[in-house]
């Protein structure tokens, strides 16, 4: 080593992406295992347990929810509206775009919590069903499986719960963005960071959903 | 008491016995080896004035034997003890001629239940369990029920005969073990899972509960009686005519 | 953005201006959350062993009163007898301590935050103020598990797995709410190490200095880079657990419920995904900060630098591919069973590999017998012990024999103790100076050492053949077992070395403090070591360095050729040495 | 597992010479039942009764208690649960007689400073059958040197799920509300069962070797009196008093 002239090497200073977006993507790493974690114990659930399970449609509205996941969605859209906005150096766009993709996702939570409370009226809860409630007759005549109920309603709340609180996260800390940030004028074509990082955590977040929509409503 | 494993009271004591030696064997080589190893160097480079360390960054050479030799022998101890494993838990491993004994778990007993006359155990379902009359659950509806009899924290064996224990659980995770027949299984609520093996040594062993089950864990004992063929049918005559049409409690 | 932060630390480095309360208690300075790690751990550390002091009590004298016992309220010990719920709740709450608060807390915590950015050349970590919450959440998670002690009906009583449906109904367990404590306590837990896990990461990657390329990171931040990937992949897969476990009480879910079609096996599962991992988080730093100490006690560089790597990096991947090897009796397909005991038996070849490799660095080395070495030695030995008696549970057969014997509770003390916590004790006195300016005892040091070890080994070794006797785990009273009778001798005799080794902890506790006040100053390089840290003030100052460093060699140059001393500093520039290319920094 | 009398010709002298231990029990019952009634004994009514049996008593299962040594040296005989005490004088011990319904709803009953005790010895609970008021002490003994666990699931009390590892323990208890029966069980022992009146007045009593009980106190009113057993379920009686008569209400059980 200290003998010879040793060679000219790189100062390896890290890689070409700034801390913070790589910490998102680190961190949605850890996001993508906990709803592994979620999504792994229903699909194990549903498939170890014996008797089938309630028929899409019967309890879960799809016509409401499918509605919500395209609401997410232009949010999804709206998200990538405003970054491209500030990139290009249009901070008002950008502003406009960004309360679009807040108020997209506000909406989505207000419809989802509307939605729980309209299962919870009619029986439906993370316990399976109560008793003399809609869902218990339809449990009697037969249209719904009484052996998986319990299941069903563990895993659908325990999921879209979650799901639900990553949003609304979501939607507060664009909301923080948004004032303190966005409307102070503090974002700039060379620093959006804040722009850039949540938009990430927005996009996961939508995608994490459309798999739910599909395995818990749909499938 | 015994300085080494327990006595050996099954057939599958012997071949794992074996099997834990051959390990010893190969664990106890690299252990000495390391130890008198580490003892060696710390006298002989110990730091003396005027010495200095020889400047090294390895040895390709020397490491690859010491990654080849673990990684064969891992190779070879796998291979042993799987077909092992296959004998003793692999899916068709319980003999055909096994006789069926139900072992069923709860806070913090055991109940064994002996198939009567016909041989065969009747159905049992937990949602039939009622604490003071039927214990275990069995169903009435089953004909071949109705001659079994329950017997609370006693395992009656035949010797030298293939027994299957077919293990259910009342309420949370119990873990039957008998530690002179080597033998290890959990009983799982909600499952109904198949462990045979054979006696080999008439006497008296220990049912242990081996996993933590509760406050009563350590409680949850039964006596192992390992009969004669002729005794245990002597006993089973003896219990069948006790049980005859009487609550069990 | 890194650049920014680094102006701002770097004219901060001298006349720190911040308050009391930013400065030791809402600080961001790795340094000083990497101490209050250190306290909040040594703390969790002394309460989990006096935890183990009262399960060794009542199973050497089972059903006696416990000296002191009359102390504790009549729920946990009427009269000073141990009731069999409070004991679970021992044998629950050592593990948990042991396991989440004091070890994995120590590694990925303490040495984690304090060696990342003085060792990498950085003047902080990438968040710092992610850092803070990660403490805090972390001191919360503490917090809410000690608390559960003492509410109605005391703590959870499921062992320190929780294997549901135990730990899922009340009824059976005959917990309160101190087993919901438990869950929330893990989900704080858990968002605590994935804080720290994504910084640490972020932190490695982008904000080494110029010339520290990656293949010349000390081993120790190799470990704990590739422990906070496990810990970011593993923790919330626990969490998730958790999450289930904790609804299965307050909402009435049914995942591990098996009369409403729930699955008792699912919670293994998901608790072995996370808990195998786990294993490997609380042994990899240490490996890592073994490493350390025993290149710079031998004066020699590693043995096979770049085999220690890889070696780390295999022993992390095979990690998630074994979580099945502690369910081979669980009711799970055997044939699974015969798939992970391969993978499992696999992981002895990268764990081979560094014992060997340890071994060489030592041969024709130059020793130096300082308390850290000493412990790094002492890690060797005992960790091989501990690795070895692992090939014997991974052999199936076998392990159906001794699985949930003390046969395992011996084998997980020699990693867990043995290893882990020898290499810790080694590292605190090691890197003391840099942490508080001043020398730790060395005749103390040494003292406690011996101690530690004969004792250590006293209460363990027996532990294999207790286990081989078939002695079960978890067993408030082992003489209700004819078997077990004529072993209770034993069990006293492992009680004893118990308590012993517990006492032989005050020396260290007051070694520690006194060092603290009165230690003997220490010089910026007292170990003679070629790290970065050892190239800032001790203790390292507010921003470790005026302007970075830069690095134009390996971590273990020691007594190279032609070098004037033993050892050569990464740092230190020689006439023959050229700069580094410098590309541009990363980030806006 | 039972004993089959007919083959067992010391079946009688067995079922009599246990049924000794349950008189001491069934005593020991109506004391408490006489002593809860310290903390409100103002004059009142009295209702008394008998609890008649009639048919073919079932014949009691037979404990194989070879696992607790300690425990089957404190019989004589092969020692049996008493789920049915049938009383030589034809009547029904260990029957939980109370007032149902009939007290002002606003009546408040002070909870008696004397404790209830239950104790377990020779692995089964003394008494089987007790009362006690919401609020009262309950004191729980343990007088076998070895592992008893006390669980008692009520629904509408706080599980009770306790153990007593050494003999001489004693855990005091308390219910916060009215349940009956609250049934207590020792899962280390599957034969241990015991059950508990838990009502928020003292108007309450079991039945021992007499077959009798005696309610005292009442207030001038109409009562429904209910009469609980383990095995045949519960019968009603109506009793209407002044307030200073005694009044007597008879039960009749029938064998199933």
């Amino acid at each position: 080593m200290a003998g010879a002239m040793s060679p000219p090497f790189p100062a390896e200073r890290g890689i070409e992406v700034y801390n913070k977006k790589l910490g998102m993507w680190i961190f949605l790493a850890s996001e993508v295992m906990f709803f592994a974690a979620l999504i792994g114990s229903y699909v194990i659930l549903r498939f170890g347990a014996t008797g089938e399970w309630a028929k899409p449609g019967i309890v879960l509205s799809i016509q409401i929810t499918a509605f919500n996941t395209f609401l997410l969605i232009c949010s999804s859209v709206s998200m990538v509206k405003a970054y491209a906005a500030i990139q290009d150096g249009f901070p008002d766009k950008m502003k406009f775009w960004l309360l679009m993709t807040i108020l997209g996702g506000a909406a989505f939570v207000g419809i989802q919590i509307y939605e729980y409370i309209h299962l919870i009226e009619h029986g439906f809860v993370p316990s399976g069903f109560t008793e003399g409630s809609h869902l218990a007759e339809l449990v009697e005549n037969g249209t719904l499986p009484a052996a998986t109920m319990g299941l069903y309603g563990s895993t659908f709340y325990t999921m879209t719960g979650f799901h639900g609180f990553h949003v609304t996260c979501g939607v507060v800390s664009m909301l923080y963005l948004y004032l303190f940030k966005a409307l102070p004028g503090k974002y700039t074509p060379q620093d959006f960071g804040g722009i850039e990082v949540v938009g990430l955590y927005w996009h996961f977040v939508d995608l994490v959903w459309i798999i739910l929509f599909t395995i818990v409503y749909l499938v | 008491m015994h300085w080494w494993l327990p006595p050996q009271g099954s057939t599958f004591a012997q071949p794992i016995d074996t099997m834990f030696t051959w390990i010893l064997v190969i664990t106890g080589i690299t252990f000495v080896l390391v130890e008198v190893g580490l003892v060696w160097f710390i006298f002989a480079y110990r730091e003396r004035p005027g010495r200095k360390a020889f400047y090294t960054h390895g040895s390709t050479s020397a490491e690859v034997i010491w990654t080849a030799i673990p990684a064969v022998t891992m190779v070879i101890l796998g291979l042993m003890s799987n077909g092992l494993w296959v004998k003793i838990k692999g899916r068709n491993s319980v003999p055909a001629n096994a006789y069926p004994i139900g072992v069923y778990a709860k806070q913090f007993e055991w109940y064994f239940t002996y198939p009567g006359a016909d041989g065969k155990l009747g159905r049992v379902s937990p949602s039939l369990v009622d604490k003071n009359s039927n214990p275990t659950g069995r169903d009435p509806a089953d004909p071949a029920g109705t001659d079994d009899i329950i017997v609370r924290n006693q395992l009656h064996l035949p010797v030298n005969r293939p027994v299957v224990a077919i293990l259910t659980a009342e309420d949370v995770i119990h873990s039957f073990y008998v530690p002179e027949f080597r033998v290890r299984q959990d009983v799982v609520p909600g499952m109904e899972i198949k462990s045979w093996f054979e006696a080999t040594v008439p006497g008296s062993y220990e049912v242990g509960c081996s996993q933590l089950c509760g406050l009563g864990h350590y409680k949850m004992r039964a006596q192992v009686t390992v009969h004669t063929q002729a005794d245990y049918h002597a006993w089973l005559q003896e219990r069948t005519a006790k049980a005859q049409g009487e609550p069990t409690s | 953005m890194t650049t920014v932060a680094a102006t701002a630390h770097a004219t901060h480095a001298h006349h720190d201006d911040r308050s009391f309360i930013q400065k030791y208690i809402f600080s961001t300075d790795h340094k000083v959350i990497g101490i209050q790690f250190l306290f909040l751990t040594l703390f969790f550390l002394a309460i989990g062993g006096l935890l183990a002091m009262q399960i060794r009590w009542q199973l050497a004298y089972p059903g006696k009163p416990m000296p002191g016992g009359t102390l504790l309220p009549e729920t946990m010990a009427p009269g000073g007898v141990l009731l069999p719920e409070y004991y679970l709740q021992l044998v629950t709450m050592h593990g948990t301590f042991m396991v989440f608060f004091a070890i994995m807390l120590l590694l990925v915590g303490v040495y984690a935050n304090f060696l990342i950015p003085l060792k990498i050349g950085a003047h902080d970590m990438a968040f710092p103020r992610i850092n803070m919450a990660s403490f805090w959440s972390a001191f919360a998670s503490g917090a809410v598990m000690l608390a559960s002690l003492f509410v109605q009906d005391g703590s959870s009583r499921a062992g320190w797995t929780m294997y549901a449906p135990l730990s899922a109904r009340h009824d059976y367990s005959g917990a309160d709410f101190g087993q919901e404590m438990w869950s929330i306590s893990i989900i704080l837990f858990g968002l605590s190490s994935i804080l720290g896990s994504l910084n640490y990461i972020t932190t490695v990657i982008n904000n080494r200095c110029a010339g520290m390329t990656w293949f010349r990171m000390p081993l120790s931040v190799w470990a704990l880079f590739i422990t906070a990937i496990l810990g970011l992949l593993a923790v919330p897969v626990l969490a998730g657990a958790a999450i289930m476990l904790l609804f299965e009480q307050i909402l009435g879910t049914h995942f591990f419920d098996p009369a409403a079609g729930g699955q008792p096996i699912l919670w293994q599962h998901l608790f072995w995904f996370f808990g195998h991992p786990e294993v490997y988080i609380l042994i990899l730093p240490a490996m890592g900060i073994v490493s350390e100490l025993v290149a710079n006690g031998s004066r020699k560089p590693i043995f096979g630098y770049h085999s220690m790597v890889f070696a780390i990096a295999g022993i992390a991947f095979l990690g998630w591919i074994v979580w099945g090897h502690h369910m081979f009796v669980s009711g799970m397909n055997p044939t699974l069973g015969s798939s992970f005991m391969v993978s499992t038996l696999l992981i002895a070849v990268p764990s081979a590999i560094k014992v060997f490799n340890w071994m060489g660095t030592m041969w024709r080395g130059n020793l130096r017998f300082h308390v850290p070495m000493l412990h790094g030695i002492a890690f060797i030995a005992m960790f091989t012990i501990g690795g070895l008696s692992g090939i014997f549970m991974a052999a199936t057969p076998v392990d159906m024999f001794i699985h949930d014997t003390y046969f395992i509770v011996a084998h997980l003390h020699y990693v867990l103790f043995g290893g882990s916590l020898f290499a810790i004790f080694g590292g605190i006195v090691f890197w003391f100076p840099k942490m508080f300016g001043r020398m730790m005892n060395e005749g103390w040091g040494k003292v406690h050492f011996w101690l530690t070890f004969i004792f250590y080994n006293g209460c363990f070794f027996p532990m294999h053949i207790i286990g081989m006797a078939g002695h079960m785990r978890r067993l408030y009273d082992p003489t209700v077992y004819d078997f077990l009778k004529p072993w209770q001798p034993m069990n006293e005799f492992i009680s004893i070395n118990a308590f012993l080794l517990y006492g032989s902890q005050i020396i260290f506790f007051v070694n520690f403090w006194w060092s603290l006040f009165k230690g003997k100053k220490a010089s910026e390089n007292p170990w003679e070591d070629n790290g970065l840290e050892w190239s800032c003030p001790s203790p390292a100052p507010h921003g470790n360095w005026e302007t970075l460093p830069t690095v134009y060699r390996g971590p273990y140059e020691f007594s190279a050729p032609g070098a004037s001393k033993d050892y050569l500093p990464q740092n230190l520039k020689l006439p023959t040495d050229r700069d580094p290319v410098l590309t541009p920094a990363a980030g806006h | 597992m039972s004993v089959d009398f007919a083959k067992n010709p010391r079946g009688g002298t067995m079922r009599r010479l246990s049924s000794v231990a349950v008189v001491g029990a069934g005593l020991l019952a109506l004391a408490l039942g006489f002593s809860n009634r310290g903390g409100a004994a103002l004059a009142g009514s009295t209702v008394t009764g008998k609890v008649k049996f009639v048919g073919k008593a079932p014949a009691n299962p037979s404990i194989d208690m070879s696992e607790e040594p300690k425990c089957k040296a404190k019989y004589t005989t092969t020692p049996q649960e008493q789920v049915v005490m049938a009383n030589k004088n034809g009547t029904l011990g260990n029957v939980f007689v109370y007032v149902k319904t009939g007290l002002a709803a606003d009546a408040k009953y002070p909870a008696p400073t004397t404790p209830v005790e239950i104790d377990q010895s020779g692995c089964t609970y003394h008494p089987r059958t007790l009362g006690i008021m919401v609020g009262q002490n309950l004191d729980i003994k343990n007088s076998d040197p070895l592992l008893h666990n006390i669980k008692a699931l009520g629904k509408k009390n706080r599980p009770l799920n306790i153990s007593q590892p050494t003999a001489g323990m004693k855990t005091t208890r308390t219910f916060t509300a009215a349940e009956v029966p609250l049934a207590v069980e020792c899962n280390v022992h599957g034969w241990m069962h015991a059950y508990i009146g838990v009502l928020p007045h003292p108007f309450f009593a079991s039945t021992g070797a007499e077959g009798t009980f005696s309610i005292t106190g009442l207030p001038a009113g109409t009562y429904t009196l209910e009469a609980w057993h383990e095995k045949y379920g519960v019968q009603t009686a109506t009793v209407t008093v002044t307030g200073s008569d005694t009044k007597t209400a008879d039960f009749t059980f029938t064998a199933k």
